[in-house]
């Protein structure tokens, strides 16, 4: 029996039709199966509870494997993905907004049918955030109040996945266990049972590790402390889930919506020191250099040797041409409580700005009081700070929601920038439908986006995580072998462990 | 004031408590000159020093952006001893008005008053805090504020209860026999005798209020950084154990000196005081 | 017997009105709250249309004081609502975290009155002398710090540099204990599982004793202070007249005496640490209700702030009633306060 | 007669914040065995303090000084170790104080510190042996319903009452010495001349000897076969009873008799309140002088 | 017409377990410039009615009738001034935290007797009115011995100008010597300042010395009113024989007539 132990820092959502960040991913990965899944080494998708699909325009035809069934001994059907898809319509929670104007209809047992209302060249990547529950088995727990089953999918699993959940305690810890029936050969040294335990403090992760009583920290360590233990030996797993850590400027708050202070901002950050204070190892670091608006990797982004680079001359010639005095600027400068080193590109920042006089305070805000703030440009505040990521892989499921028009006040967006140049590239990315278009439209994005600074791209980031030498992870370890998603590679079939 | 003075003095204990805290004082008042790095209680980096151990530049280390933690200690102790004289400024007449005349007045004056303070009461001060910071923005006034909501009832306790006994006591008696306004028997006849117990209460307070205080931001409910306030940087250095010990250990032992300076007299307070009565 | 069930009655009278009291203050704390309920409860990507609704189904639009009698008559059904940070009801949440919580306090409060009622005894017995003095500072010493700051340095000091109890959590991953009680002291015996119950006591023993050490030293000065005061009653030179050894006048005859007064305050600094259990919850990652309550004041969760301040100014009036039965107990004046016809 | 309690030049000071200050300058007393012997001075001359040297509790005190000899029963009380000094109290000694109902505990019943006083004797008695004594001793006192009373609590009796149950309690193991602290002052004059009356028979039958101590001279002369005059810390006066009342040889005690309002309606006298005179050496009276 | 006059007077207080009827249904007069002393034992209602009297409690029913006028239950200001009262613990009646002068001068300050400015040597009048040197104003009470916070709470009484005064055992905390004293300087002051006094006490000896007239209180009942050289040598009521009965004497005189009175001849 062996036991893989892990820790998230959120809480873990259980709920394919509510899971979002990145212990859910984890758990949905796990637990779940969707039609699709990132290719190993590669860009592009490969088939996995289907066998394949077909593009007719915008509908798309899958067919599904016949040999799976869900951990309750159902087989999978062409109707649970439907089920699984209008569920997470209804509830509107979660990644569902990754699935706008999509139709689902079974075709027959093994066939289902998407119709999308317009072209849409990211839905096969899309698919990756689809777990298929267990239709038969959800709706016996359905009631009038509860039509959806959400309190019974809150605590307890519904899926076809490798792992089976056996306890699930959402603050606390998710014990999980192997599942034999599962419909693909498993590696006979994954672990039995994964205990992935929440919002572990640093220091206590820390130490575990360091007595062997624990396997994975989160990404979310401090890189001083990802330092401390790389120093103490253990392993840096990393994932490139193809994101960055983005500085979103206010654009519809004074003085930053005039495009040369915001020009000011870009230039006057460090971003030198900024990959300095995230780099763990010499060959390990959460960050590198950003290259523009579209990170590394993806369409439409800038060769690797475009770095950006500070450069105080022309953020002064800039911040000539503003309107505002730099005593004047009144940056609030916020961080996100939850998010430790974010305190320290806040105070990176202000330091940075204050060698060209321009005045800031500092504001901690904690995720829900930011996610509430941001409704509206007034309360935004000046300068967030976001950590990003394609969730599907995408450039559009990063961009689009950040920086289209129609999509200012939420969290990606408090820049609540309005341009139709950049409209017309998100629309045009996400039209495609070809590869060479969607480059074409994405490079257009980036150069505009450098163009107007809504945001200081301040570096391309990776998830770094510090093991022990128990365990073995080529997803997190092999480039080769990764995948371009955010938590696949955390999926446990894959891993292998060495006894000690 | 004099003889107050000589007594605290002739007290070892209490005579360290003055020193303690004069000395706290008096670091707070002069952070800026003493502090060997008087820019450090702001948003400044200096990355080549960051996350480093005591050493002779650093006496207690530095933070993880390289900040002096001594330096800000000293700024530390400023917000500390502003926001306890701040509350207690507040909290204190308030609770001491509601009590006198709860416990002078009785009947139904007192019947209501003191469930009022019994409501804010059988909340624990530190969840009723939390409570009312948690809906607020954490910013110092804010923390004020919560801390000031949940201090104000023990001091219509405190004043309550002595009120309560003072008001059978012949000196009231006679006052009322002589015809004394309620004015003039609370403020003038029972406030004087309760001003012993408050005042000491109100220096053992300044370091519970500290301790609350720290309490809040080392919940990350209270003074946001850059500020340095001695909870968030326990709070924050926490997260560094065991590696980067002094930024939490450090900090904490400042907690626990103020505090324990200021109980130190407090306590000698209480029985210069008391022997007076 | 039966005045005492008259203190009881008239407790649970004043109980009653004071838990009023506490209901409107937290419904008037949480109605303070910056921002929308409803559109913090559906989170960054709902619609308007979706928040309106919301909004209806919380009566977000009525009057203040219908809102507050909808809060109660849910209270009143043991209704909570919903929380927005586990998606659960509030009840659920609190049924679970709750005894890790009690678990803990009651630790604490056993170490508080088992370590600080001797101590002051001590002191009080040789007031003036060294004993006195070292338990004064010493004493002095442990109400000086915040929990967090004893939390910190005990995990620094016994679970870093000398690893002799475990950093976090309330049992080692390697045990699997079925939930009876919650309090998994006794859960670990039910199950019959010895090893398991002693590791789910090396868990308990830092944080609680981070937890009571301010509570011990309360507790042993209030307890020398109250013994002194009893010193100076006639009855004590009385028993001294009469010969008894100053171990026995102690223990016989100043200690209950001054306990009757100690216990209200006892009572309080108990509860008080359901507070400060917030913060050694957060040192040691202990998964209480305190825990709990920090993570839903971040996210302004309102309905799970308000259940969880309302559950604990209930425990804290549960323990107060009990500290005032057992004062009745003791204190016979207040037992036979009906004057025997002799 | 033998001398059950010798006291010779007996000196007290206090240590305090302000110094050191004298309270007993030198004083001598002696008690035979069964006699009563009063001792009165205003407030704060240093009666309660002689009582509670001789009960060896001063001594144990650590901001008094006490030097001199009190002799009690043939040992010496200021020398003694601080055990066996508790091993006479209760048993060979005992004391009765001002205020009955403060003096007995609060919390416990009567009955059971009838039992806690009993145990210092005889530590192995059982509890129905302690009560069916204690019965016995408040019958002596005249308490009706002796058994119920053993129930009670000290708030739950009358001032008076209480004043019998610590007598009785005092005299329930037969000690040599009785000190009697200005007994029952707190209490309502008809009350206390009436508990007086029964101590006083009860003494007698017992052969305990008294160490009587008063404020109130009428009191005094009603109880006392001997009288010491206490002022400041100095014995002025001694002598028998009638005769120190008879013919008041010091000054101070003259005042003190003059001052007392007589109900026989003699006016109000002039008096002094303090006088150089008060300090003039002590007056002895022969023995048997009537 | 007498000063005070009190018709039916009752009190009853609502305890746990019922009423207590601390004073039934009294009725006496006390004249102008008389001194009535009021004895019983413990309990027998005598503060009770000492308390009526000053307004501090009010009649359960019954009237009380001062210089003519009937006195109101609720009392404001402009009704205290004629009735004052000494108390009996002299350390308690007195502030500790203000200074004696302070405490003599309120009745100055709430009746605004004399000007302002002269409040303060009037209070020092007060106080060498009562044998206290003047500079002791300044003083606190703690630094007084008891006979000497005795008078100044007699000066603050006083210093209120009253016509009544009402003494609730004034002397039993004080030392014989000192009680002497004070109860010289009562009987001083009532002649030269004309007062009346309603003198409460359980010491009889002091009574025969100073009262006028002797009311004899049992149970709340008034049992016995006469003359104090009557009631002393021709006691009417069994009680009061043995109350006098009880009192402890210390010359043979005194034993003589007690003795004779306890016989009842
Ligand atoms: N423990 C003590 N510490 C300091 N001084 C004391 C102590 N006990 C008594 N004294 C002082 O000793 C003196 C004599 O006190 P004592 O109690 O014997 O007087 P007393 O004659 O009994 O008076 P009273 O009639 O008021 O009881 C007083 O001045 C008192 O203040
Ligand atoms: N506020 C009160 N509530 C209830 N009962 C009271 C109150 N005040 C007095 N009594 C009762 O009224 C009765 C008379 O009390 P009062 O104080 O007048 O007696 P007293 O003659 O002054 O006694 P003492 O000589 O002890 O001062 C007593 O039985 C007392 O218990
Ligand atoms: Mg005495
Ligand atoms: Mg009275």
């Amino acid at each position: 029996q062996t036991v893989l132990r892990l820790d998230e820092v959120a809480v873990g959502e259980l709920d394919p039709a509510k899971a979002s960040d990145y212990a859910d991913s984890i758990l949905m990965f796990n637990v779940y199966d969707t039609l699709v899944l990132p290719r190993q080494g590669g860009p592009g998708y490969e088939p996995h509870l289907a066998t394949g699909w077909e593009v007719d325009g915008a509908t798309y035809t899958f067919t599904l494997r016949d040999d799976v069934t869900f951990q309750s001994g159902n087989p999978l059907r062409a109707a649970d993905v439907v089920y699984s898809l209008n569920r997470m319509h209804e509830i509107g929670q979660g990644l569902s907004f990754l699935f706008p104007d999509v139709e689902a209809e079974a075709i027959d047992e093994r066939t289902v049918r998407f119709t999308l209302a317009e072209q849409n060249a990211p839905f096969i990547a899309s698919l990756v955030r689809l777990p298929i529950v267990d239709q038969v088995l959800v709706q016996e727990q359905a009631t009038d109040d509860d039509p959806w089953a959400e309190a019974y999918l809150s605590g307890t699993a519904a899926g076809s996945g490798a792992y089976s959940v056996t306890s699930h305690n959402p603050q606390e810890l998710t014990v999980m266990a192997l599942n034999d029936g599962y419909f693909l050969p498993i590696n006979d040294a994954a672990p039995d049972q994964v205990r992935l335990r929440y919002s572990l403090e640093a220091a206590t992760v820390r130490t575990l590790l360091a007595q062997g009583e624990h396997d994975i920290s989160s990404q979310w360590l401090p890189p001083e402390v990802m330092r401390a233990l790389a120093a103490g030996g253990a392993q840096m797993f990393t994932e490139s889930g193809t994101g960055a850590f983005y500085v979103k400027l206010n654009t519809a708050r004074a003085p930053l919506d005039d495009v040369n202070c915001r020009q000011a901002l870009a230039h006057a950050f460090d971003y030198g020191t900024a990959l300095q204070m995230v780099a763990i190892t010499d060959d390990v670091s959460s960050g590198s250099p950003s290259t523009g608006a579209v990170p590394v990797g993806m369409f439409g982004a800038n060769a690797p040797e475009m770095a950006l680079t500070r450069d105080l001359d022309a953020a002064r010639a800039y911040l000539a041409e503003c309107p505002t005095a730099p005593e004047d600027f009144n940056l609030e400068i916020s961080w996100i409580a939850e998010v430790p080193v974010e305190e320290r590109f806040a105070l990176l920042m202000q330091a940075n700005f204050a060698e060209l006089g321009i005045s800031s305070s500092i504001a901690t805000l904690p995720w829900a009081l930011f996610t509430e703030r941001v409704a509206n440009p007034e309360n935004t505040p000046h300068i967030s700070q976001i950590f990003a990521n394609a969730v599907t892989g995408d450039p559009d499921t990063l961009l689009y929601n950040m920086y289209h028009s129609s999509t200012p006040g939420t969290w990606q967006s408090p820049e609540y920038l309005s341009d139709a140049q950049v409209d017309e590239a998100l629309e045009a990315g996400r039209r495609g439908p070809s590869d060479d278009e969607r480059e074409a439209a994405y490079s257009a994005l980036n150069a505009r986006l450098m163009e107007l600074a809504p945001t200081i791209y301040a570096y391309d980031r990776q998830s770094v995580f510090a093991a022990s030498n128990r365990v073995h992870a080529p997803a997190l370890s092999d480039p080769a072998m990764a995948f371009g998603v955010d938590g696949v590679g955390f999926t446990f079939r894959l891993m292998e462990m060495t006894g000690e | 004031m004099t003889r107050a003075l000589r007594i605290i003095a002739s007290n070892p204990l209490s005579l360290v408590g003055l020193i303690l805290v004069l000395m706290i004082v008096l670091a707070a008042t002069f952070a800026p000159w003493i502090a060997p790095f008087p820019t450090h209680n702001s948003a400044v980096i200096d990355f080549a020093f960051a996350n480093s151990a005591p050493s002779s530049r650093n006496w207690m280390g530095t933070d993880l952006v390289g900040r002096d933690i001594f330096s800000r200690i000293l700024y530390a102790f400023r917000i500390s001893l502003v926001l306890g004289v701040v509350v207690l400024i507040i909290a204190t007449p308030i609770g001491t008005i509601v009590g006198l005349l709860a416990g002078y007045l009785g009947g139904w004056t007192e019947a209501v008053l003191m469930r009022i303070v019994d409501v804010f009461l059988s909340i624990p001060p530190l969840v009723l805090a939390i409570a009312v910071l948690g809906v607020l923005e954490p910013t110092l006034t804010n923390a004020m504020i919560a801390v000031t909501v949940m201090w104000w009832p023990w001091y219509a306790r405190l004043v309550y209860s002595i009120a309560r006994s003072e008001r059978e006591e012949g000196y009231v008696l006679a006052a009322e026999v002589i015809g004394a306004s309620t004015t003039h028997i609370t403020l003038r006849e029972i406030l004087p005798n309760c001003l012993p117990a408050i005042i000491t209460k109100m220096t053992l307070d300044m370091g519970f209020v500290i301790i609350i205080a720290s309490s809040l931001s080392f919940l990350g409910l209270g003074v946001q950084p850059p500020t340095p306030d001695l909870g968030s940087m326990v709070a924050e250095g926490a997260r560094y154990l065991p590696d980067s010990w002094w930024m939490t250990v450090f900090p904490g032992l400042a907690i626990l000196l103020a505090v324990f300076g200021f109980n130190l007299l407090g306590d000698g307070l209480r029985e210069v005081l008391g022997a007076e009565e | 017997m039966s005045s005492v069930l008259r203190i009881l009655l008239r407790r649970l009278g004043i109980s009653v009105i004071v838990l009023i009291g506490v209901s409107m203050l937290i419904f008037a704390i949480a109605r303070v709250i910056p921002g929308d309920p409803a559109r913090i409860a559906l989170g960054p990507n709902a619609s308007a249309e979706q928040v309106a609704n919301l909004r209806a189904e919380m009566h977000l639009d009525e009057s203040i004081f219908a809102q507050y009698g909808y809060f109660v008559s849910d209270v009143l059904r043991g209704d909570l609502g919903q929380s927005l940070y586990t998606n659960r009801p509030v009840t659920t949440d609190i049924v679970q975290f709750l005894p890790a919580t009690l678990e803990l306090v009651i630790f604490a409060g056993i170490l508080m009155v088992g370590l600080g009622l001797p101590l002051g005894i001590l002191a009080a017995r040789h007031r003036g002398r060294w004993p006195d003095h070292v338990i004064r500072v010493l004493t002095l010493l442990t109400v000086s710090a915040p929990s967090f700051v004893w939390a910190v340095i005990l995990m620094l000091l016994f679970a870093f540099y000398l690893p002799l109890f475990p950093v976090a959590g309330r049992l080692g991953d390697s045990f699997d204990i079925a939930t009876v009680t919650g309090f998994l002291t006794i859960d670990t015996l039910i199950a019959g599982n010895f090893s398991a119950f002693l590791d789910a006591l090396s868990h308990l023993v830092l944080p609680s004793v981070a937890l009571s050490l301010s509570g011990i030293g309360q507790a042993a000065r209030l307890t020398r202070a109250n013994m002194i005061e009893t010193y100076d009653k006639p009855y004590i030179e009385m028993a001294q007249a009469f010969g008894f050894f100053p171990s026995r006048i102690a223990k016989r005859y100043a200690f209950k005496p001054s306990m009757i007064p100690s216990l209200t305050i006892i009572g309080l600094d108990f509860a008080a640490m359901l507070g400060n259990a917030f913060l050694v919850e957060a040192v040691f990652a202990w998964p209480g209700l305190s825990r709990y309550g920090v993570a839903v004041i971040l996210r302004k969760d309102l309905n799970a702030i308000m259940g969880t301040v309302l559950i604990i100014a209930l425990t804290f009036l549960v323990v107060n009633i009990l500290v005032d039965l057992l004062i009745a107990f003791l204190n016979p004046r207040i037992r036979h306060s009906t004057r025997a016809s002799s | 007669m033998s001398t059950l309690l010798d006291i010779q030049d007996l000196r007290l000071s206090f240590k305090g914040l302000r110094g050191i200050t004298d309270v007993l300058h030198g004083i001598s007393l002696s008690i035979a065995a069964g006699e009563r012997v009063a001792l009165v001075g205003e407030s704060g001359s240093g009666k309660s303090v002689i009582a509670r040297i001789v009960l060896g509790l001063l001594q144990e005190t650590r901001s008094a000084r006490v030097s001199g000899k009190v002799g009690f029963d043939g040992a010496e009380i200021n020398t003694m170790r601080p055990r066996d000094r508790a091993k006479l109290r209760g048993t060979e000694m005992s004391m009765i104080f001002q205020d009955p109902t403060s003096s007995l505990n609060p919390t416990f019943t009567i009955g059971n510190q009838f039992a806690e006083v009993m145990r210092r004797r005889d530590p192995k008695l059982s509890r129905a042996a302690c009560d069916a004594r204690a019965i016995e001793m408040l019958t002596e006192v005249s308490i009706p319903n002796p058994d119920r009373i053993l129930e009670n609590y000290p708030f739950q009796l009358s001032g008076g009452m209480n004043q019998r149950v610590m007598i009785a309690m005092a005299l329930v193991n037969h000690p040599k010495l009785l000190l009697a602290d200005e007994p029952g002052t707190a209490l309502d004059v008809s009350v206390q001349a009436q508990t007086l009356r029964l101590m006083h028979d009860l003494v007698e039958k017992h052969g305990t000897a008294v160490l009587f101590i008063s404020h109130n001279l009428g009191v005094v002369r009603e109880f006392a076969d001997r009288v010491y005059v206490i002022y400041r810390g100095n014995i002025v006066e001694e002598g028998p009873t009638a005769s120190v009342f008879h013919n008041p040889g010091h000054a101070y005690t003259r005042a003190l008799m003059d001052a007392v309002p007589r109900i026989t309606g003699a006016g109000l006298p002039e008096v002094p309140e303090v006088s150089d005179a008060f300090l003039a050496p002590m007056v002895r009276h022969d023995r048997g002088a009537a | 017409m007498s000063l005070l006059t009190v018709d039916n007077l009752s009190k009853s207080f609502s305890v746990a377990g019922g009423m207590v009827h601390a004073v039934r249904d009294i009725s006496f007069a006390v004249e102008r410039g008389e001194c009535l002393a009021v004895v019983g034992e413990s309990g027998s209602g005598k503060t009770t009615l000492a308390n009526m009297l000053l307004g501090i409690l009010s009649p359960t029913s019954g009237s009380i009738r001062f210089d003519g006028t009937e006195l109101p239950a609720k009392r404001r200001a402009s009704h205290r001034r004629a009735i004052q009262f000494v108390q009996q613990n002299p350390l308690s009646s007195l502030n500790a935290k203000r200074s004696i002068g302070a405490s003599v001068r309120l009745g100055l300050d709430t009746y605004q007797i004399g000007e302002r400015a002269q409040r303060w040597a009037k209070v020092e009048d007060a106080l060498e009115e009562v044998g206290l040197p003047r500079e002791m104003r300044h003083r606190a009470p703690s630094a007084l011995s008891g006979g000497q916070r005795q008078r100044v709470g007699i000066a603050r009484a006083l210093a209120c100008d009253p016509e009544l005064v009402v003494l609730d055992e004034p002397t039993s905390a004080l030392d014989v010597l000192v009680q002497a004293r004070v109860l010289r300087l009562l009987n001083d002051l009532r002649t030269r300042k004309k007062l009346t006094y309603i003198f409460i006490t359980h010491d009889l000896a002091v009574v025969r010395n100073v009262a006028d007239r002797v009311a004899v209180f049992k149970s709340g009942q008034l049992v016995e009113l006469g003359e104090t050289a009557q009631i002393f040598t021709a006691p009417k009521h069994p009680y009061t024989r043995s109350l006098i009965g009880a009192v402890p004497v210390v010359d043979d005189a005194e034993l003589d007539l007690r003795n004779r009175l306890a016989k009842g001849t």
